[in-house]
């Protein structure tokens, strides 16, 4: 079998695995033996990738396999990858390998919850490794839909509202993005011939320049109303904040990058000519994103609203430098997308965690909690440190790379959003240092606290996978970005055939 | 013998009959004068296939078979509505059509 | 002017006046008595058309059978002298409007319309002809639709039975225990 | 490879005495803790004193130039297709004398720690967090590009944050850090822009490049003007603004005072002998380019540290906490050695300035380092930081005493202490340039030496206050760094900079200017006689000065308000009229046209349900309307 099948064949069995156990313990087993062998997976296929590209393959997606499944409309399962993608499989793996960890103590309704988690990991995967827009679209909707359920029934808060609309404004970008997909499938060839949803043939093609005007802002959107494009983020700050832990990592360590991803891939490589046209207005979007989540955040008071603003501001960021489009940019948008799951995975899981023993989340009410749970604390600090950009995170060489590529832009307006972009790493210190002074720092608040256990080995293995990812790509990010790097060939190749004035 | 009977005043008939039913569908409120409403415009649908038969096919049935099925469908229309009825009088103690306003909303 | 004229005319004015009177009668009973003159002379043009197996089954089915059901119903539910209540004159002055503005259209639509009367020889439409067709299966043979219509009365009499049998709900069985 | 890849192992056992250290914190009992990252940092100390003696003396050729050599490099990143990232050592003069200085004060520090926070929660953690900072400080000054210099940069202001919070429960400690860190940070954004516009017009990051003055980086920077001044000059203004923030720069400079939260061998080793001159060491570093690109920047420059120095000094005689004392005295000195630089020009006896400047911070290393490790020891005989506290102590704290007087001459430029030397190239060098700048350093020299005296009277002079136990010297691991770096302070101003750290690399003739010396040494001495008369013996007259200047004395006391102001603007208005207002405009206009959009359909809906009435009739009803409707419209009027 394709080695790529194997990334939904994987999640599928280990959901059909938990239909059959009976209690918590027997279906996070399941689930822990099916996500271990998923990051098994995700390793392998890193290796195979670089041992491939390296024995010379220049093919531009590798592992291709694709059969036919709706001759009607000529959709294929069509899949492959390249160094994007499996850079973004392997965020995924560590990703939901650390949710399950996280979700440890599942007691309500646990079977049912591990179901909709890894049906979403299976959305998940599908995605990235998909070829086919419409097979990319269905798995897409795979992946969002648990969502609703895992908000809805084991989240907490105002679930129900928040469930609701957060499914509900996402649902809206399908519906833009259904357009946009239709659209490119329509015009796909225009030379006259067997249209097509595959990604690769259309790329082969010129949509027409007037199609692409009418069709590049229903997709862009589409996908950043995942990516949290400002003022489509709403969902983003009620959502995590009422989902349970697990739920909050995968979806903004995981599910947001789906935006970025697809606005890349479908949006810009499809559509370059208009992506070139428009770029200015969402450029414009992504930078008030981008300082405006920061902003945001640093006023608020809960933990988990902190950290989807801040979210909201690194997800920008992840849009701006795709709207860049040139080499360095998107490769830092590559690794922005895959340091911020990660960190901000990291972020949610020490939240439910710290949540799950003071059973609070506002940092007024906590403080000094450093002196009682010092491996949660310092693994915080290492977070919020991370997540400010330091040096030897994975933070700091997605930020520059962003950074240096959009600077390569010469005139002012790119000039200012740079600036302007670039500020909000001051922003991102404040709302940072602030909380963790106030939640970590200073004298213990409340008597009660004295009393908190710190992390358990479930609670450390989860945390520590994804530190060890984040120091991992800030101390040696060559490797990844070697190999982000020559994935962007053929985009880079179709950019630099459109000749527009002012270029 | 109906040589020189034009086929527009069957239809004339038939139409104002049609919409004399449905007349008092739309203003009777008891359920079974609307039922006898429903049984006229069946009636001038009847005519109608019949008169089509005679005067424009005569040399098939199948008017005359339709308005017969016809028959037979509104004899068991008839029953069931009126089993129907029977029952709303039980439970609502009432077969005026306003009060059955249950499913709204 | 023929007698045949006249019996078309006196058929049709009836109809007409009949069926008025049953959509306008508040008594419930009458409408029911009007509306079997309406099928009686309804059986009287298809007599004219020279359908006579139709027009019987027209008086054994509607006028003997429905007719019959309907009445018996109206006694079961209402009172003999009650009075039907009628809609606001709102709703039947719209009504009136509607119905009226369609007549006139359809009306409009049949004399604008140049029907082509066939000349071709007619087929009588006798006991045995009629028998025939029934059960032939060839062409312009009707065994599929008198089965069917066969079950549909069938389901027909088995769905009123179980309607209009006394049903046994919970709630009901608990009364009575109560009781 | 090369003899010098040694070199790599000097920042690199720091950072693993770092990682084994902090991953194995809780286990490791007692002292152990401190004494591993002692040794390692004593290997360090032992091999920059080599890689010294190899570079400056045994390697080099008499009579040539210093040139700088790339001991190590790798690429770390491929960042745009002309900039790649590497990360490497570099070995040229003032690199290695700040590993001599690093390592030195630093080694020093590591030993007086083991006194100075014995017992305290968190030893362990303590040397692991001083190990990540000599890390990250060795890696700054070796670094061979300008980015991996930013990579440090942030990880020494990260260091900083961690120690300066060492006391974590303490909120004024934390607030203390955290002011640090956010104000670097903001410094750091210039520094980055900075990057940005230089990489970007010269295309590269490489120092070597970069500061050849006659290769293609410095040829290619005429550039497009933007407001008057050519576009490097921005980015040079931009980095410097970098090296400002970490410098306490006014007005970047409100962190310093502060920092003072942190344990007292921090402030030595951080706030007084290494991180706080990175700034300085930067633009030390890409001297070249200032030089090349016109006078704006440097001028900047210049005037800048002066200000700072003059400002810091004046606020420095009003203060009582003695290690904001100190504070304030560094900000001051820092000046200097950015006026120092800001005068210099590039090459030969021009470029006195650029040579003072580390001349300067090399001494100033040395002794402002011992005054901080020498308040360490006070407050560890007193427990308190503020001079009211104190008096009388030279008979319970003889070595501190004697070492205290030494520094303290030494800052004040009495010869033949270190202090002078350096001092004295600087006023030479900024009299060559500006009058102005050079009185204003005359001035500031006065009033260094009479805070200096008026803290060293405070302390060790006076009547006896009541303590809580009898004071008693620190022990000899404490006093013996004290003692060497005394030893340092006196003796280091013999060296002979003008041979070994110039500019480019050549060695200059340079002498002492007396006509400039003896005006320095008289207001020095003037400066300790003043003091003398009005804190050696208790009397009414500081009063009486204060009083006479009670609004000037007010202000400077207050820091000049510089601090209320950034409170102000922070607090008040971004807090209040940015964050706010985005946090509200976030849950209100944006959320709320989201659930307005909600609400919109519930609303319409709700009205419209009414249609769904349930009445077969009214249903009836528009249906043969509606079929009379059609039928009108499609046969009757289409």
């Amino acid at each position: 079998m394709n080695i790529l099948t194997l990334f939904v064949v994987i999640p599928v069995l280990t959901v059909a695995g938990i239909l059959f156990t009976k209690d918590l313990k027997q279906s996070r087993l399941v689930s822990a033996i099916g996500m271990t062998a998923q990051l098994i997976l995700s390793a392998i296929l890193v290796y195979l990738y670089v041992t491939e590209r390296q024995a010379g393959n220049m093919a531009p997606m590798l592992f291709t396999f694709d059969a036919l499944w709706f001759p009607a409309l000529n959709i294929h399962y069509a899949v492959g990858v390249d160094g994007i993608s499996v850079a973004m499989i392997a965020l995924t793996g560590v990703v939901v390998f650390a949710g399950i960890f996280a979700s440890w103590k599942m007691e309500f309704l646990s079977r049912e919850f591990f179901i909709s988690l890894i049906l979403l990991a299976t959305g998940v995967f599908g995605f990235f490794i998909s070829l086919d827009l419409f097979t990319m679209f269905l798995f897409y909707e795979i992946a969002v839909i648990p969502m609703y359920l895992l908000i809805g029934i084991w989240g907490s808060g105002p679930k129900e509202y928040s469930a609701m609309k957060l499914t509900l404004m996402l649902m809206g970008g399908s519906a833009l993005l259904m357009v946009g997909i239709l659209g490119i499938y329509f015009y796909s060839v225009p030379t006259g011939g067997q249209l097509t949803f595959n990604v690769l043939e259309i790329a082969k093609h010129k949509i027409p320049i007037e199609m692409q005007r009418f069709l590049f802002p229903f997709t862009f959107v589409g996908f950043g109303i995942l990516g949290a494009l400002f003022p489509f983020h709403t969902w983003s700050p009620d959502g995590h904040a009422s989902a349970p832990t697990a739920v909050s990592m995968l979806h903004a360590g995981v599910l947001m990058k789906l935006g970025g991803y697809g606005a890349f891939r479908v949006a810009i490589f499809l559509m370059p000519e208009a992506a070139h046209e428009q770029a200015w207005i969402f450029i414009i979007l992504t930078s008030i994103s981008v300082v405006y989540g920061a902003f945001g955040a640093i006023f608020q008071k809960d933990l988990k609203y902190i950290n989807a603003y801040s979210s909201v501001s690194h997800c920008g960021l992840v849009l701006f430098a795709v709207l860049m489009m040139n080499q360095t940019a998107f490769t830092g948008a590559v690794i922005q997308m895959i340091s911020h799951g990660l960190m901000t995975a990291l972020f949610f899981a020490l939240i439910g965690m710290i949540y799950g023993r003071t059973h609070t989340r506002m940092i007024n009410e906590m403080g000094g909690l450093m002196k009682v749970i010092p491996f949660l604390g310092v693994v915080y600090v290492i977070a919020g440190l991370a997540s400010l950009g330091l040096p030897g995170f994975s933070g700091f060489v997605a930020e520059m790379t962003v950074f240096f590529g959009a600077y390569e832009h010469v005139d002012l307006f790119h000039r200012v959003a740079t600036i302007v972009a670039v500020s909000s790493i001051v922003i991102t210190a404040v709302y940072i240092l602030r909380v963790v002074g106030t939640l970590l720092m200073g004298p213990i608040t409340d008597k009660h606290f004295l009393h908190l256990e710190d992390a358990n080995w479930y609670e450390r293995l989860s945390t520590i996978t994804l530190v060890i990812g984040i120091t991992f790509i800030g101390m040696a990010p060559l490797w990844l970005s070697d190999m982000i790097h020559f994935s962007l060939a053929p985009i880079i190749a179709k950019l630099a055939t459109i000749q527009l004035p002012g270029m | 013998m109906i040589d020189n009977i034009p086929l527009n005043a069957f239809l004339v008939i038939s139409t104002l009959m049609f919409f004399i039913g449905i007349y008092g569908f739309l203003t009777r409120r008891n359920l079974i004068t609307m039922l006898m409403s429903i049984e006229l415009i069946l009636n001038s649908v009847n005519i109608n296939f019949v008169v089509f038969n005679k005067f424009l096919y005569p040399n098939q049935l199948h008017g005359h078979f339709f308005s017969l099925i016809v028959i037979a469908v509104a004899a068991s229309e008839a029953a069931v509505a009126i089993a129907i009825i029977i029952n709303i009088y039980r439970n609502f103690k009432s077969i005026d059509v306003e009060n059955l306003d249950q499913m709204k909303f | 002017m023929t007698l045949n004229d006249i019996m078309f005319y006196l058929f049709a004015g009836s109809i007409l006046t009949f069926s008025l009177l049953t959509v306008t009668s508040r008594r419930i009973l009458r409408s029911a008595v009007y509306l079997l003159f309406v099928l009686v002379s309804t059986a009287g043009i298809y007599f004219m058309l020279n359908y006579n197996f139709l027009a019987a089954v027209q008086l054994t089915v509607y006028a003997g059978g429905i007719i019959v059901l309907i009445i018996f119903s109206i006694l079961l539910t209402s009172h003999v002298s009650e009075k039907a209540v009628v809609a606001p004159v709102k709703q039947q002055i719209f009504s009136a409007l509607a119905v009226a503005a369609g007549a006139v259209l359809t009306i409009l639509t049949i004399f604008k319309f140049a029907f082509s009367p066939s000349v071709s020889p007619a087929v009588e439409a006798n006991v045995k002809n009629v028998g025939r067709a029934l059960v032939s299966y060839n062409r312009d043979g009707f065994a599929l639709p008198f089965e069917v219509i066969s079950i549909l009365l069938l389901a027909a009499m088995v769905g009123a039975i179980v309607l209009a049998k006394k049903e046994k709900n919970p709630e009901n069985i608990e009364k009575q225990t109560k009781l | 490879m090369n003899s010098y890849a040694y070199t790599l192992l000097i920042p690199l056992i720091p950072f693993f005495v770092f990682v084994s250290v902090g991953m194995a914190e809780d286990k490791l009992k007692g002292k152990l803790g401190g004494l591993i990252g002692t040794a390692g940092l004593g290997i360090a100390t032992f091999l920059s004193y080599f890689t010294a003696f190899k570079y400056f003396i045994s390697d080099h050729v008499a009579g040539t130039g210093y040139t700088s050599v790339k001991a190590f490099e790798i690429t770390w990143l491929h960042l745009t297709d002309k900039l790649t990232i590497n990360l490497g050592v570099l070995i040229d003069p003032i690199s290695v004398m700040m590993l001599v200085v690093i390592t030195t004060v630093s080694f020093m520090v590591h030993i007086y720690s083991l006194g100075y926070m014995e017992g305290e929660r968190g030893f362990a953690r303590f040397y692991a967090f001083l190990s990540l900072f000599s890390f990250s400080m060795l890696g700054l000054v070796l670094a061979t590009n300008l980015f991996q210099m930013y990579i440090f940069w942030e990880l020494v202001g990260v260091s900083s944050f961690l120690l300066i919070g060492y006391y974590y429960e303490k909120p004024s400690a934390f607030s203390a850090a955290k002011k640090a860190f956010i104000v670097t940070r903001f410094a750091d954004l210039g520094f980055l822009i900075g990057i940005l516009i230089l990489s970007f017009n010269t295309g590269t990051f490489d120092f070597k490049e970069l500061t050849n003055p006659h290769g293609i980086a410095i040829a290619s920077m005429g550039g497009a003007a933007f407001m008057g001044l050519s576009v490097i000059t921005w980015a040079l203004i931009f980095i410097f603004i970098g090296g400002a923030g970490k410098s306490a720069m006014f007005p970047l400079h409100i962190w310093l005072p502060d920092a003072m939260e942190g344990p007292t061998p921090v402030s030595a080793l951080i706030h007084a002998a290494t991180m706080v001159v990175a700034g300085v060491y930067l633009v030390a570093r890409l001297f070249p380019v200032y030089s090349q690109t016109g006078p704006a920047a440097l001028q900047v420059v210049a005037w800048v540290g002066a200000f700072t120095s003059l400002f810091a000094a004046v606020i420095a005689t009003t203060q009582t906490d003695i290690k904001r004392v100190l504070a304030f005295s560094t900000m001051s000195q820092i000046g200097y050695m950015m006026l120092s630089l800001g005068v210099s020009k590039y090459g030969g006896e021009d470029g006195l300035g650029f040579m003072a400047s580390n001349f300067h911070l090399f001494t100033h290393a040395m002794f402002k380092a011992l005054l901080f490790l020498g308040a360490g020891a006070v407050i560890h005989a007193v427990h308190s930081n503020d001079m009211n506290d104190m008096g009388g102590l030279r008979k319970y704290l003889p070595i501190t005493h004697i070492t205290f007087l030494i520094a303290c001459l030494t800052i004040a430029g009495i010869p033949p202490f270190s202090g002078f030397f350096s001092k004295d190239e600087i006023l030479s060098a900024a009299f060559e340039s500006n009058k102005i700048l050079f009185g204003i350093e005359y001035f500031v020299a006065g009033l260094t030496a009479f805070y200096m005296f008026r803290l060293y009277y405070n302390i060790f002079w006076g009547h006896d206050r009541h303590y809580h136990h009898t004071p008693h010297e620190a022990p000899l691991v404490m006093t013996v760094p004290l003692m060497i770096l005394a030893f340092g302070s006196i003796f280091s101003g013999f060296l002979p900079f003008h041979n070994l750290v110039t500019s480019d690399g050549l060695a200059f003739e340079s002498h002492i200017d007396w006509m400039i010396a003896i005006p320095s040494i008289l207001v020095g001495v003037l400066g300790i006689a003043v003091a003398t008369i009005m804190y050696k013996k208790e009397n009414a007259l500081p009063d009486k000065v204060a009083a006479s200047f009670s609004f000037f004395y007010r202000w400077a006391f207050k820091k000049f308000y510089v601090d209320e102001f950034y409170m102000f603007v922070t607090k008040k208005i971004i807090f209040n009229y940015i964050s706010r207002p985005v946090a509200w405009f976030d849950r209100h206009i944006v959320d709320g046209t989201m659930n307005g959009i909600a609400n919109l359909i519930v609303f319409v809906s709700f009205n419209i349900k009414g249609l769904q009435s349930g009445r077969v009739q009214q249903y009836a009803f528009v249906f043969v309307g509606g079929v009379v409707a059609m039928v009108l419209i499609f046969v009757y009027v289409l």
